[in-house]
């Protein structure tokens, strides 16, 4: 007994090895995006004095308060080994559907994108967990369905519904602290929330359990189903919720949003470490992969004049740097 | 509960299909309160299957279940744990990339008043758990990063820490060492006291004849035999299982070896030396002569496995070399390894050996691809012929060469890996639990093949957590313990205790 | 070689754009102190451009093209450019780098109309002007932008019926091959269209109307399912012109003649007007995007404090079988 | 739970006609889409439109062949569109040097962006959907840059030929996908190769244990997906007759993906339908033409597409699971 003990008291891999250097090393596996986006920060502050301003962190923040929220979503979805396509256009669907309903208050205006929202993400999570049906397709029709459905409201996108200034909304979108919008605070505290939910409830403990091996979790007795369904909601729901602060940010419910969003999102949080195969990824890793993004793309608008093809090459030489480095310090992790 | 007197458990009529098979054709069983019942059959006979309908995993065709008296028709498996129908799954049924502590305890862990998990509760709640049950790992770590043997304990962990009325347990020994298996036992009596009901498969007989009381014998899906297992004696339940007259089947359930070839003079076709990895392997160093079976013995744990496959190029090394027939092999190299004759017969044959969405005939052919192909085109003709044999010779049970793996029973799965690495023709054979979940017929057609590749002038290593087919099989048997050699013995010396006794005196050998 | 030039093209100052002649008076005028912006001098000042789509059309490599070089031309040392790259929370934050960049000044080719809320809050907060080229935003001119400089998308529309009336003499069915959906400038185009063939020309109708997203492709692909489902169709309105050259290799590859259907589009490109003389295009309605003098020649006058109208909109040509082969040369 | 490894533990066993109805869902969706054009649609009979409804696939076929190979791995290929613009981009280039330099400066650079894609999936062990996003971003980014950003006409007879003439009635870009399709199933079912990718797919660590080039041949996989993309791009341009980098093979990822998983091959990887495939563009190739002939709002035709997709893939359900 007393052998075994000791046996396995040395028995455990180097990353959770007890020197200090070698947790050192295991937390920037583990956070392998975030250690890149700090690198990326230095090296933009260094390069250019206009990057580390108030004012343009700011603008970075508020920019990707709106994918972060989505990404959120996301990373659950992907977690449990699913994939959801419909976020682009759903989130453009909930702020027109958030521009339309302002007529009867901003209580309306906030309720019926996450209702409809809501809706989709429910009957996507249901053709998926219950009739089994591939993820990808699902959403892939969603990611129709809702664009369809939203240029139906807004005459084939021809009228745009606007918010007017006074609404409640529109101050939320567009009031700020410390120059910093409001948005940014209410992501912040989703992610806190999203966080918690993940890995401290038996909810998150599902999630993960469903992505690592379905046929597992469903002998251990997990609720796929239900645990499915919610995920996909919670990505409906949060997209609704983006795209609604979004449309009051610029108080109008633009309809060409969202297109081609999904792909930056799911870019975002896979950078962030969550594997597409399911069980595992972490919300924070998710931040660091929305942050990285935007902060490529400002570097790109600091580097000021380049052509619109050139920024695209540009921006695709960083995507392949950064998910090169990512994926090289967090691979120790991946082959365990 | 409701009704003392009358069964607990009670399943009639059951018929399951699946396309092409009739896996149970009216199955019929019953349980009484605190009864150890055995469920034998051979592979494919429809065990794991009647279990899947019993545990709410499949729904049954036709037929019906009662518990305790009351219908019961699970629409899953949450609904049958729900009823107190706990199960420990044959292939363990776990989350491999999740921590033991949240296998252990997902959808019952310790929770703060917000409803949040306290983690720290958590793992001390594991390490409590399954230090009761003399297995003593870091609970944080992934369960993929444990042998087979300590996932199967922490299945079994789970299966019992709740209060459950019936507990399945599907070929739970399948690679338990002896004294896992003691503890197992135990586990088994304290249920029985508590009036908990079992239900275990197991192709070992010896462990049926120690804890069962009745017993039900599948074959092809049918009832052959149900009854008390005192009267049944060993010769009769193995002609019931393989449906043969008592005659033919004299030595079943005895291992099939006739041990003692004597290679001794013969040079090593491989030579591992000084195999090294932080934290498994502490200098390993293993010599196998053509046409000797060199057994390893060892605890959980002591790192067979391991050098199973750092030999087989499939363990990144810290230091050591492995030279077949006198050339060195390229470290890290499964390729290597192979192309150089080495074959390695994976223990975890889930995530390590079958690939479930080929047929059977592309599963056996996949690894002697070069061999039965040419200028890259595959010959269809010489791969049939390969299948052809290995199916019949290991009497593979399966709709036909074309169904997909995952459909097929445990055992047969394991049948097809071994034809896998058969059909390479290699020089040395790794094998790691090469009978794990093979039934008495077949386990004694494997070693009898065992026996015969050495006779042909194969060097086999052979890993069995079944301690007398390591004695029987193997010519000399070398010791492991925390990943050191701590011994090695062979002719008179190797009997079962020795090698037992060998490990209990052994000191340390991972650094520490 | 047809790509050199191209770019000649851009530079000589043949179609230059002119402002439209619009009687003095009826439209409001904007002075810098109404406005409320610091002076600055051009030439050492920041200004910022911010293009909405890629510069892989046409049109919009003309527009950046025209804008830079007269910027050069002017001197203008500190231009800024960004490219929202058709995704407008993109140009949004675009726009808000260039002002956190200290932009002193602003030309915007807007994606959209709607929602530059939060960027006009920001640049009102430092004073900076603002105008919008090509498409207009909606907002007050003079207070939450300076002034508008485009061409009006609904009268390129009723240009655009105009000529298909012309080419038809009155009556057949026509097709119309969108723009991308939700686009200002297709709602613009087509509702124009529409209504000047309701008033004008009842003899007309619509019978097929599907999007080509305004790629030569899709003109293509959708014009190749149109001529089969109604083969009757004897106009085609295209609201750009690589959706009308799409639609044209279509026919040539269906086998029909030139001039067995005709088609009517918008833009001015080079390519399109070239196929005015063969017959296929029967004409092509201008829409010019060589901003650069006239944005600039804005901005100048406005920070000089002279008053500027508050809305500039310029004569866009026509193109069709009496003018195309000697004013293809100036075509972008 | 080996037993249900590739059929996770549902209850799927509703015996032949749904093992059936899983196998060959797709075709049936099809014949069914057939019957109702052939009902409502005028001239749906007809000649030329077979022709136009073949050519217009043509290119989509192609790309989902080599889509189909990359999913047989559990990987995807999302750069397939930019590599259709980057060939669009070359060609003109090397015009000047005769139609084969130009086709093959064409196809080489689709192979560059594979090797690119493989080497990153295969050897630095990135994701295949970041790694190929890359290029998905870059790739179009490389044409316009190399075009610079112009739409250039074509006018090379034949090149122009490649799109437009036809070979005993069939039209030449039909041809070649049918072509590429036999060979592409050829490699699937009859190469070693075939073998390993699926193998690969179905379970990576035991295909590394079982000794397989795992790496070579994920990077073949993807140089191959990049090669079929450029024969794509190739043909789309010869038939557009101009070089259009910045809009040909727009969302192309979308539509081949679709395509493979409708005809049945699961994301998850380890199996491959070759013909299922050329089936699933079929099938959304036949739902668009039937919506635009019929002259359907967008707004309309978007969902309508959807309810058939999800139609298509329920009555292969089971097929193809993420
Ligand atoms: N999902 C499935 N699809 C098709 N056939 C299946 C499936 N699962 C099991 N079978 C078939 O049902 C029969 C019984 O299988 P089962 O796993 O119950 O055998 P078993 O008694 O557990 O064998 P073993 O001792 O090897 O575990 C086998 O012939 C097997 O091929
Ligand atoms: N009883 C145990 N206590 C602690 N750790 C263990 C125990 N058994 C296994 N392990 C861990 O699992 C890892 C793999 O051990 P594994 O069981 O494969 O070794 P083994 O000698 O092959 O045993 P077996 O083959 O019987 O499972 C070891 O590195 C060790 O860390
Ligand atoms: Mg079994
Ligand atoms: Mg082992």
């Amino acid at each position: 007994m007393t052998e075994s003990m000791t046996a396995t008291a040395a028995v455990t891999e180097p990353a959770a090895g007890p020197t200090g250097r070698e947790r050192a090393f295991g937390l920037i596996q583990r956070h392998g995006a975030a250690a890149v986006l700090v690198l990326l920060v230095a090296i933009g502050s260094f390069a250019f004095d206009r990057f580390p301003t108030g004012a343009n962190l700011g603008n970075i923040a508020i920019t990707s308060s709106f994918l972060a929220m989505v990404a959120l979503g996301m990373t659950f979805v992907i977690i449990t080994g699913g994939i959801d396509l419909s976020v682009g256009s759903v989130f453009a669907l909930g702020g027109v559907l958030a521009a339309y309903a302002v007529r009867w208050g901003s209580l309306a205006a906030l309720l019926l994108p996450l209702v409809v929202c809501g809706a989709f993400g429910l009957v996507q999570g249901l053709l998926i967990a219950r009739v089994r049906l591939a993820p990808f397709i699902v959403t892939l029709a969603g990611l129709l369905g809702a664009r369809g459905l939203l240029l139906s409201i807004s005459g084939e996108g021809s009228t745009t519904y606007l918010i007017p200034h006074g609404a409640l909304i529109a101050r939320v979108g567009q009031g700020s602290v410390f120059g910093i919008g409001y948005p940014v605070y209410l992501t912040l505290a989703l992610f806190v929330a999203g966080a918690v939910l993940l890995q401290r409830t038996r909810f998150g403990q599902c999630v993960y359990a469903i992505g690592g091996s379905e046929d597992a979790a469903e002998l251990m007795g997990v609720p796929v189903t239900r645990t499915k369904v919610a995920v996909y909601v919670m990505s409906g729901l949060l997209a609704g919720l983006a795209g609604t602060l979004n449309a009051a940010r610029l108080s109008s419910g633009v309809t060409i949003l969202g297109t081609g969003m999904e792909l930056d999102v799911i870019a975002a949080v896979v950078i962030g470490g969550t594997l597409l195969t399911g069980g595992a990824g972490s919300v924070s890793g998710t931040v660091a992969g929305v942050l990285l993004l935007g902060v490529i793309q400002n570097l790109i608008n600091q580097i000021g004049d380049l052509s619109s093809s050139y920024q695209q090459v540009v921006s695709g030489a960083f995507l392949a740097a950064v998910v090169v480095v990512q994926t090289y310090l967090s691979r120790v992790q991946r082959l365990r | 509960m409701p009704d003392e007197e009358g069964p607990l458990l009670e399943v009639s009529g059951v018929v399951k299909r699946f396309t092409g098979v009739l896996a149970l054709d009216r199955v019929s069983l019953e349980l009484a309160p605190g009864e150890v019942h055995a469920l034998v059959g051979e592979n494919g006979a429809g065990k794991s299957t009647l279990i899947k309908v019993i545990t709410g995993v499949y729904r049954p065709d036709e037929g019906t279940m009662r518990l305790a008296g009351r219908p019961a028709d699970f629409a899953g498996p949450l609904e049958a744990q729900r009823a107190g129908i706990q199960a420990v799954h044959q292939e363990i049924g776990l989350v491999p990339a999740l921590s033991v502590a949240r296998n252990l305890l997902l959808g019952r862990e310790p929770r703060r008043r917000f409803g949040t998990l306290d983690v720290g509760r958590m793992h001390r709640e594991a390490e409590r758990i399954l230090a009761s049950y003399g297995i003593d790992v870091d609970v944080r770590r992934p369960l993929r990063s444990l042998g087979v043997g300590v996932q199967q304990m922490v299945a079994l962990a789970r299966a019992v820490s709740v209060d459950a009325r019936v507990v399945v347990m599907d070929e739970p020994t399948s690679s338990l060492e002896p004294r896992e298996v003691e503890t197992l036992f135990g586990v088994v009596r304290r249920l029985r006291e508590r009036a908990v009901s079992v239900i275990y498969v197991s192709h070992r007989l010896d462990e049926l004849y120690r804890i069962c009381d009745g017993v039900t014998v599948l074959r092809d899906g049918r009832v052959v035999h149900q009854g008390p297992l005192a009267d049944l004696e060993r010769l009769r339940l193995v002609s019931l299982m393989l449906g043969r007259p008592v005659s033919d089947v004299r030595a079943g359930g005895v291992t099939r070896f006739s041990g003692g070839h004597d290679a001794a003079r013969e040079t090593p076709v491989v030579e591992a030396s000084g195999l090294t990895r932080r934290h498994v392997l502490d200098g390993v160093s293993v010599a196998i002569r053509p046409g000797e079976v060199v057994g390893l013995g060892g605890l959980l744990g002591a790192g067979r496995t391991e050098t199973a496959k750092a030999i087989a190029g499939a363990l990144p090394l810290d230091d050591g070399r492995v030279t077949v027939a006198g050339t060195p092999l390229r470290r890290g190299s499964a390729a290597a390894a192979i192309r150089a004759g080495v074959a390695l017969l994976p223990e975890d044959r889930k995530s390590e050996g079958v690939i479930g969405t080929l047929s059977v005939r592309e599963n056996i052919a996949l690894a002697a691809l070069p061999r039965l192909s040419r200028a890259g085109l595959v010959s269809e003709a010489r791969i049939d012929r390969i299948v052809e044999t290995f199916m019949r010779r290991l009497r593979i049970k399966a709709a036909g060469p074309h169904q997909r793996v995952a459909e097929l029973s445990g055992g047969n799965q394991q049948k097809v890996l071994l034809a896998r690495w058969l059909a390479t023709e290699p020089k040395i054979l790794l094998l790691d639990e090469p009978t794990r979940g093979i039934d008495v017929g077949a386990k004694a057609e494997v070693q009898a093949l065992i026996d015969e590749l050495a006779r042909d002038g194969l060097g086999v290593l052979l890993i069995s957590a079944d301690l007398e087919e390591l004695v029987e099989g193997s010519d000399r048997v070398v010791v492991l313990k925390d990943g050191a050699v701590v011994g090695e013995l062979s002719g008179g010396d190797l009997t079962e205790e020795r090698v037992m006794t060998t490990i209990a005196d052994a000191g340390g050998g991972v650094s520490r | 070689k047809s790509e050199d030039d191209k770019q000649a093209g851009a530079q000589d100052t043949a179609g230059q754009q002119q402002v439209a002649q619009t009687p003095a008076g009826n439209v409001p005028t904007c002075t810098i102190d109404k406005f409320g912006a610091h002076k600055f001098d051009l030439k050492s000042g920041v200004v910022g451009f911010s293009q909405s789509e890629k510069e892989a059309n046409p049109f919009r490599i003309a527009e950046t093209q025209s804008i830079k070089s007269e910027a050069k031309k002017l001197g203008i040392a500190n231009l800024k450019t960004t490219n929202g790259q058709s995704q407008f929370n993109k140009q949004i934050s675009d726009v808000q780098q260039l002002i956190a960049q200290g932009a002193q000044a602003l030309v915007i080719a807007p994606l959209n109309s709607d929602g530059w809320e939060p960027v006009l809050q920001q640049a009102a907060a430092k004073h900076i002007p603002i105008i919008t080229v090509d498409r207009q935003i909606n907002a007050t001119a003079c207070k939450d932008y300076v002034t508008f400089i485009g061409s009006d998308f609904y009268t390129q529309g009723k240009r655009a019926a105009d000529q298909m009336i012309k080419a038809l003499g009155g009556k057949g069915k026509v097709a119309i091959l969108l723009g991308a959906s939700g686009n200002n400038v297709t709602t613009d185009r087509t509702n124009g269209f529409k209504d000047e063939l309701k008033q004008k020309a009842p003899g007309i109708q619509i019978t097929f109307q599907q999007t080509g997203d305004f790629a030569r492709e899709k003109g293509q692909q959708v014009t190749e399912q149109l001529i089969q489902s109604n083969p009757d169709v004897n106009g085609l309105y295209a609201e750009n012109d690589e959706m009308a050259l799409g639609a044209v290799t279509a026919l040539k590859g269906a086998g029909k003649k030139a001039g067995q259907i005709k088609i009517v589009s918008v833009d001015g490109t080079r390519n399109a007007v070239s196929q005015i003389p063969g017959g296929w295009i029967s004409a092509v309605i201008e829409s010019n995007p060589r901003f650069g003098p006239l944005a600039f020649q804005t901005l100048t006058k406005f920070l000089n404090g002279e008053a500027i109208p508050q809305k500039v909109i310029i004569s866009d040509r026509e193109y069709d079988a009496s003018n195309a082969k000697q004013s293809v040369s100036s075509a972008y | 739970m080996t037993d249900t490894a590739a059929v996770p533990v549902s209850r799927l066993d509703r015996g032949r006609l749904l093992a059936w109805l899983q196998d060959y869902g797709v075709y049936a969706a099809i014949a069914a889409l057939v019957l109702v054009n052939i009902a409502i649609t005028p001239r749906f009979l007809s000649l030329e439109n077979l022709r136009t409804q073949l050519v217009q696939v043509a290119p989509v076929v192609i790309v989902s062949l080599g889509m189909a190979l990359v999913i047989g791995t559990e990987g995807v290929d999302l750069s397939v569109g930019s590599v259709m613009a980057l060939t669009a981009a070359l060609i003109p280039l090397y015009l000047g040097y005769g139609v084969v330099p130009a086709v093959v400066a064409g196809l080489l650079g689709g192979v560059a962006v594979g090797l690119v894609n493989g080497s990153l999936v295969a050897f630095v062990g990135v994701q295949p959907i970041v790694a190929t996003l890359a290029l998905f971003v870059g790739g179009r980014g490389i044409a316009l840059v190399v075009a610079g950003g112009q739409l250039k006409d074509i006018h090379d007879q034949t090149l122009l030929d490649l799109g437009s003439s036809s070979m005993l009635g069939v039209p030449l870009p039909v041809v070649v996908a049918v072509v590429l399709t036999v060979v592409v199933m050829a490699v699937v079912r009859r190469t070693t190769f075939g073998r390993r990718l699926v193998a690969i797919g179905g379970n990576r660590t035991a295909s590394e244990l079982s000794g397989l080039p795992v790496r070579r041949v994920l990077l073949l996989v993807y140089v191959m997906s990049g090669l079929l993309a450029a024969v794509a791009g190739t043909l789309a341009t010869a038939r557009l007759q101009a070089s259009d980098p910045s809009s040909l093979g727009l969302l192309m990822e979308l539509s081949a993906i679709t395509a493979v998983v409708v005809g049945g091959t699961p994301l998850t990887g380890g199996r491959v339908r070759v013909l299922g495939t050329v089936a699933g563009a079929l099938l959304i190739q036949l739902v668009r033409a039937t919506l635009i002939k019929h002259d359907l709002a967008d707004s309309v035709a978007q969902m309508v597409q959807a309810v058939i997709i999800l139609a298509a893939v329920y009555a292969a359900r089971g097929a193809g699971r993420r």
